[in-house]
């Protein structure tokens, strides 16, 4: 049983003209993708290629308008208010933008602190936030920071925790190191890697960047314009790619000793 | 271009901060010279302080920028504005910003051409071969920015700047925010202008492996100062500086598996904290006690080009080579 | 600068450094503390007036407009009134019928504002049109309007009925501000994942958005403040208010209804129109001020960190005027 | 030149949707106003004088407003049926005049005043506020800033006695009031335009001086952040003309500053409203402040109307063309 599935999973956006016409945009077509428990998985593309999109509409932040969606076997699509704020309890996202996704006004206390009083933690929440920060690697010192005073890749880490305080079952990365030095983003890496490994976490990790992907995930999805060109085993896709398009993206993956 | 010894900074509440500290370097012609470093490690300073744009509160405390013969940081304002655009050009790290919103980018490119009193029989010559040499057709000219993709915004950039053929062009991470392919696409045709019209480059980047992979030769910043400098191949092969190697190794590269030793310990530095010694020593692998002593002097290698900055060279280099066949 | 400031807010979480630090914040900026500094001592001005004011504001008992004299600091009204007494005993309402519609108008414009910025598009739409509607009618009609609505009811009701006009007629701008800058808000990343853990709208609003946009408030309290002042002038020299009241509107209203500049007597119209001014002038400087605070690209200096500093930045440079 | 159809159509929609708002709005008022305004005019006219009128009359009053027993429908029926024939009824303080024609004449005399002091001072406004910004933080921009605050913290009508006090008064410059002198004919000629031009001096005056503190202020907070934006450092770097750069930081800025115009033309027409008073021009304003003492309804609604009609229509104006300007809102609205 896949903890999470998509089934012909579509969404069009349509912006309105004023009254009389409006504009339908095909953002994703037809994507079938499934995650297995404690996978870590990837998806691949451009921008453009409905990567966010379809991240965005595994959280419920936006709703399709095709397909399904399946949680534990049961479709979740057609979920209303009490139900989605349940079902966003075993699922949470990671946002590119280490420096947007805090808020800007509260420590790092504070943001660790919430989730773990919305979802009634009854331990001892000091220590469990603790514990939680010793998770992505910050000690105690770090409670009473703010957003600010943190660098990219800290910032990555306190929302790691954020998410991780929610108990999550599935967790979407969307680049989540993209905005990173690139020395932080191993550090990261790794940091989601554990998760997978050490909480059983099973993790979508979405991106465009096919050396950072093809390092810890074990399978791969391929999109380009909305639709999934490609998926199977990472290694093989990677050396062996049958879709042009996944060629083109290995030959432009960065490489300092290949000679641009 | 030459630089000799600047020492710039910001202008502060908490009084000025030093941030750049006896920065020289010598660009030569007809090559693509890359500076690297983490964010925070001053580049995009020194690039400012290159193209003498570094506005309050920044301030430049000494230094000069020799181009042609002549100190850019002390022209008149008219003479420099002259030069910028003719002799030396500017590709800005935004392009979706860099381009006026509300004007089309014809017009952006005919102001351009008034800005330097060009003959207005020449406009359209010149605009098509400068789109000609980014690949660009002429109908984006009736376009806003708004309406182009961010690759195509960037190329209209890299255009606009290459318009009255300057000679020397200093690009501030070019591709920032742009995906892969685009990326790579627009590398790629930088090198081919760069190669034909026999262009000098300054690439500033903290994206490791494209400024590796389309330099000539580079200099490794960290905490505003040079760290390591000398052509691509001996950074790449032989670094000199435990900061080289380190970022080296911590960058992703496809088929490679995740290993936490290519993890790079620390944070960028802090300019309001600089620590004593070495600036590097809080995240070296290699560190000894001397380090947090002694702050090392630029050195020349065997090379004579490859200068680097390290109290431990080359002995670390040989204990990370054994650490290497050991594991 | 920033970093400092939060530093000592999270010092002190006693009940007085929650009221000094906001108030550091505001004297840092030397527009709003020069703002800040005349309120204060027309606050003062007001509380002193209240008790020891020489005479009685509103008898008619003294020699008909006498110029200023030892007796009488600014000599009498036309009707025999001293008015020193009340130029000082009139300070309070004016403040009070200013602070009001601040108070109250900022409110309401923070309600409407962010419940639309925070609503589905339909709800977004239909509040942006009444927004709409009442930023363009010009506010002089409706002052009139309402006013002759509440003419006959001013007696019983004290200021309640010029308050409540200049309410009606002042919360849209704000509304409006509040608005655009919600919207912009309410995408941000950091807004989304408060969703995606649970939170619900209002602890959004109440945690997060308020704090958010608080230098806006306070700047808009001021701006609507000022508005209040300056209505309350409108009201009264439009003959809509109560004019057997005491404060610097009626001053006005009578000075100028018996031509007192035509007579010369400059004793009765400029103090009113001088002390109206000082108070407008405090809450322009203080808006202007506190915009400056809350958007700091007009400010002279920036934070070391370019990158930071423009992130901080982010979260509060809304442009007011859209 | 695209034409932003969507846009228009859009702009347009919302027009109307506000002019039947107020329209309607219009109708509700008065009936929420207490007491029957057929009866509050009817014994004005009783009371100043009009003693011969019969008791019928009331009837035939009522039925100007439209208030009868008749369903609410059917009165809102019959009071957009009027309107569509321009008859906004008959004026209690200036009896038997119309409405319509009270406002007929009343009307470009305001208009007068409003858009030469809405141009004038957007016009001068607008270039202060890029003068201080340009020049931001320094002396020149603080005492521009501050004399701008100062000027905005005047009641607009105390300013206008200081300047009737001393151009009128003392030195007897300028007319005290009039929009015309008696002496020239009215019509199209010389001595008459430069008569006009003559009174319309200190009203115009005194608008501007209190509306250009708002304009300056918004300018130089607009154009700083363009100023300091990639677009503008880009420009720079490529070498453009300073006068070149502070155009297009100019340019962006006031886009913005056109939104505002809404908001604007309300203040203005507030503070003409009550210049006219003042300087007893014969515009609307002046009609205004005795309707409300003799509480003249026919005639505050007929202003009321007009007023809002004429904000309209100019705000409309000016988002059509803001959309010729600003592609950016053209493709935010598609």
């Amino acid at each position: 049983m896949s903890i999470l599935r998509t089934e012909n999973l579509s969404k069009t956006f349509i912006s309105r003209h004023g009254i009389i016409a409006a504009e339908k945009t095909e953002a994703l077509k037809d994507i079938n993708i499934r995650l297995e428990e404690k996978e870590l998985i990837g998806i691949v593309g451009a921008s453009g290629s409905g990567k966010s999109t379809l991240a965005k509409l595994l959280v419920f932040l936006y709703r399709p308008t095709g397909g399904k969606i399946y949680y534990m076997d049961e479709d979740i699509t057609k979920y209303r208010g009490k139900d989605v704020k349940k079902y966003r309890k075993k699922i949470q996202m990671v946002f590119q933008d280490p420096y947007a996704s805090l808020d800007p006004n509260h420590s790092v206390e504070w943001h660790i602190k919430r989730p773990l009083i919305l979802s009634r933690y009854n331990g001892d929440l000091d220590n469990r936030i603790d514990e939680l920060l010793d998770m992505v690697t910050l000690n105690k010192s770090y409670r009473a920071k703010f957003p600010h005073q943190l660098s990219g890749g800290q910032r990555q880490r306190v929302y790691l925790a954020r998410t991780l305080a929610v108990s999550p079952e599935v967790l979407i990365a969307d680049e989540p190191v993209s905005m990173l030095d690139v020395s932080v983003r191993i550090e990261i890496l790794t940091l989601l890697q554990r998760i997978k490994e050490q909480l059983g976490i099973s993790i979508i990790y979405i991106t465009h960047d096919l050396n950072t992907v093809s390092m810890i995930t074990s399978r791969l999805y391929v999109m380009h314009q909305g639709m999934v060109v490609e998926n199977g085993d990472t290694d093989s896709i990677i050396n062996r790619p049958s879709n042009e398009y996944t060629r083109k993206l290995i030959a432009a993956a960065p490489n300092p000793y290949k000679r641009i | 271009m030459e630089v000799n010894h600047i020492n710039a900074g910001y202008e502060s509440e908490n009084g000025y901060i030093s941030v750049l500290k006896d920065v020289s370097l010598t660009v030569n012609r007809d090559i693509i010279l890359g500076i690297a470093g983490e964010s925070g490690s001053g580049k995009s300073t020194l690039a400012a302080v290159l193209y003498n744009s570094f506005r309050y509160p920044g301030t430049i405390r000494s230094g000069e920028v020799i181009f042609d013969g002549k100190n850019l940081l002390k022209m008149k304002p008219n003479e420099l504005r002259k030069l910028r655009g003719t002799e030396i050009s500017f590709i800005p790290q935004a392009a979706m910003n860099a381009l006026n919103p509300v004007k089309k980018i014809r017009l952006q490119f005919y102001d351009m051409m008034i800005a330097h009193n060009i003959k207005e029989n020449d406009f359209d010559s010149k605009i098509s071969s400068s789109l000609e040499l980014v690949r660009l057709q002429e109908n984006v000219l009736d376009n806003f920015p708004h309406e182009l993709s961010g690759g195509m915004r960037q190329r209209v950039v890299i255009a606009m700047s290459l318009l009255l053929s300057p000679k020397f062009i200093i690009l501030d991470e070019p591709t920032t925010g742009l995906d892969v392919m685009v990326e790579h696409d627009i590398l790629l045709d930088i090198k081919k202008i760069q190669r034909t019209l026999g262009l000098t480059i300054v690439f500033i980047s903290h994206d490791l492996p494209i400024l590796f992979g389309i330099s000539d030769a580079i200099v490794m910043m960290y905490g505003g100062e040079i760290v390591e400098s000398g052509d691509y191949e001996d950074l790449l092969r032989n670094p000199a500086h435990p900061y080289t190697y380190q970022l080296l190794k911590s960058i992703p590269l496809i088929g490679t598996k995740i290993d936490s030793s290519m993890i790079m310990k620390g944070i960028a530095i802090d300019f309001n904290h600089i620590p004593h010694g070495c600036y590097f020593h809080p995240r070296c692998n290699f560190a000894v006690p001397k380090c947090s002593d002694i702050h090392p002097e630029l050195k020349q290698t065997d090379g004579k080009t490859h200068l680097y900055r390290c109290n431990r060279y080359p002995e670390w280099s040989r204990n990370a080579k054994l650490e290497a066949i050991g594991t | 600068m920033k970093m400092e400031e939060q530093e000592v807010i999270k010092d002190n979480k006693s009940l007085l450094g929650k009221i000094i630090n906001p108030l550091k914040i505001l004297l840092s900026n030397g527009k709003a503390k020069a703002g800040f500094i005349m309120l204060v001592a027309l606050i003062l001005f007001a509380i002193l007036g209240q008790f020891f004011s020489p005479y009685n504001p509103t008898k008619y008992e003294f020699a008909r407009g006498m110029p200023p004299s030892y007796a009488h600091l600014l000599g009498t009204t036309i009707y025999g009134q001293d008015v020193f007494s009340q130029l000082f005993y009139g300070a309070a309402p004016t403040l009070m019928v200013g602070f009001a519609v601040g108070v109250l108008g900022t409110l309401i414009s923070i309600a409407v504002g962010i419940s639309a910025g925070f609503a589905s598009e339909r709800v977004n739409t239909v509040i942006t049109g009444i927004i709409n509607i009442f930023l363009i009618i010009p506010g002089v009609l409706l002052i009139m309007l309402f006013g002759s609505f509440f003419l006959g009811l001013h007696q019983s009701l004290g200021y309640l009925p010029t308050i409540l006009i200049l309410i009606i007629t002042g919360w849209a701008f704000g509304a409006r501000t509040f608005r655009s800058i919600t919207l912009s808000i309410a995408k941000r990343d950091f807004i989304l994942s408060s969703i995606l853990i649970g939170e619900s709208r209002l602890s959004i609003i109440f945690r997060q958005i308020i704090r958010a946009i608080f230098p806006v408030i306070i700047s808009n309290f001021f701006f609507t403040a000022m508005y209040g002042t300056m209505g309350l002038t409108f009201v009264e020299y439009l003959g809509v208010g109560n004019l057997l009241q005491v404060n610097w509107g009626t001053m006005l209203y009578w000075a100028i209804n018996n031509e007192a500049y035509l007579t010369g007597m400059w004793w009765w119209i400029l103090p009113p129109s001088f002390m109206i001014s000082i108070l407008m002038f405090s809450f322009i400087l203080l808006n202007f001020g506190m915009d400056e605070i809350g958007n700091p690209s007009l400010r002279r200096f920036k934070s070391k960190n370019k990158n930071e500093n423009k992130k901080i930045i982010g979260d509060l440079d809304v442009n007011i005027e859209n | 030149m695209i034409i932003p159809y969507k846009y228009i159509l859009k702009k347009t929609a919302a027009f109307v949707a506000v002019l039947y708002g107020a329209i309607t709005l219009n109708f509700i008022l008065p009936r929420l106003i207490p007491g029957d305004p057929a009866e509050t005019v009817y014994s004005t006219i009783i009371r100043e004088g009009g003693g011969s009128v019969s008791p019928r009359y009331l009837h035939q009053l009522a039925a100007e407003y439209g208030i009868s027993n008749a369903p609410m429908y059917v009165q809102y029926y019959n009071y957009l049926v009027d309107l569509a024939h321009g008859n906004l009824g008959i004026s209690v303080a200036f009896f038997p005049e119309p409405v319509s024609y009270i406002l007929y004449h009343a009307l470009p005399w305001t208009l007068l005043l409003v858009i030469s002091s809405i141009a004038i001072s957007f016009f001068v406004g607008n270039r202060m506020g890029r003068y201080a910004g340009i020049h931001r933080n320094s002396i020149k921009d603080l005492s521009m800033d501050m004399f701008a605050m100062f000027m905005a913290s005047f009641p607009a009508f105390v300013l206008a006695f200081i300047v009737l006090d001393i151009f009128a008064l003392d030195i007897k410059l300028f007319p005290i009031g009039g929009a015309y002198s008696i002496y020239v004919n009215p019509g199209f000629n010389i001595p008459f335009i430069i008569s006009v031009i003559y009174h319309a001096v200190l009203p115009v005056l005194t608008i501007i001086l209190t509306s250009l503190g708002g304009w300056e202020l918004g300018m130089r907070n607009n154009i700083i952040p363009n100023i300091n934006s990639d677009f503008i450092s880009y420009s720079e770097n490529l070498g453009f003309k300073k006068y070149q750069v502070n155009q297009i930081a100019y340019r962006n800025a006031i886009l913005p500053n056109l939104t505002g115009f809404a908001m604007s033309v309300g203040l203005s027409v507030s503070g003409v409203i009550i210049e006219e008073s003042i300087f007893s021009y014969p515009g609307v304003g002046l009609y205004m402040i005795t309707a409300i003492d003799d509480l003249d309804y026919p005639l505050i609604q007929g202003i009321f109307l007009m007023v809002i009609i004429a904000v309209l229509v100019g705000n409309f104006i000016v988002d059509i063309l803001y959309g010729f300007f600003d592609p950016r809102i053209r493709q935010e609205s598609e």
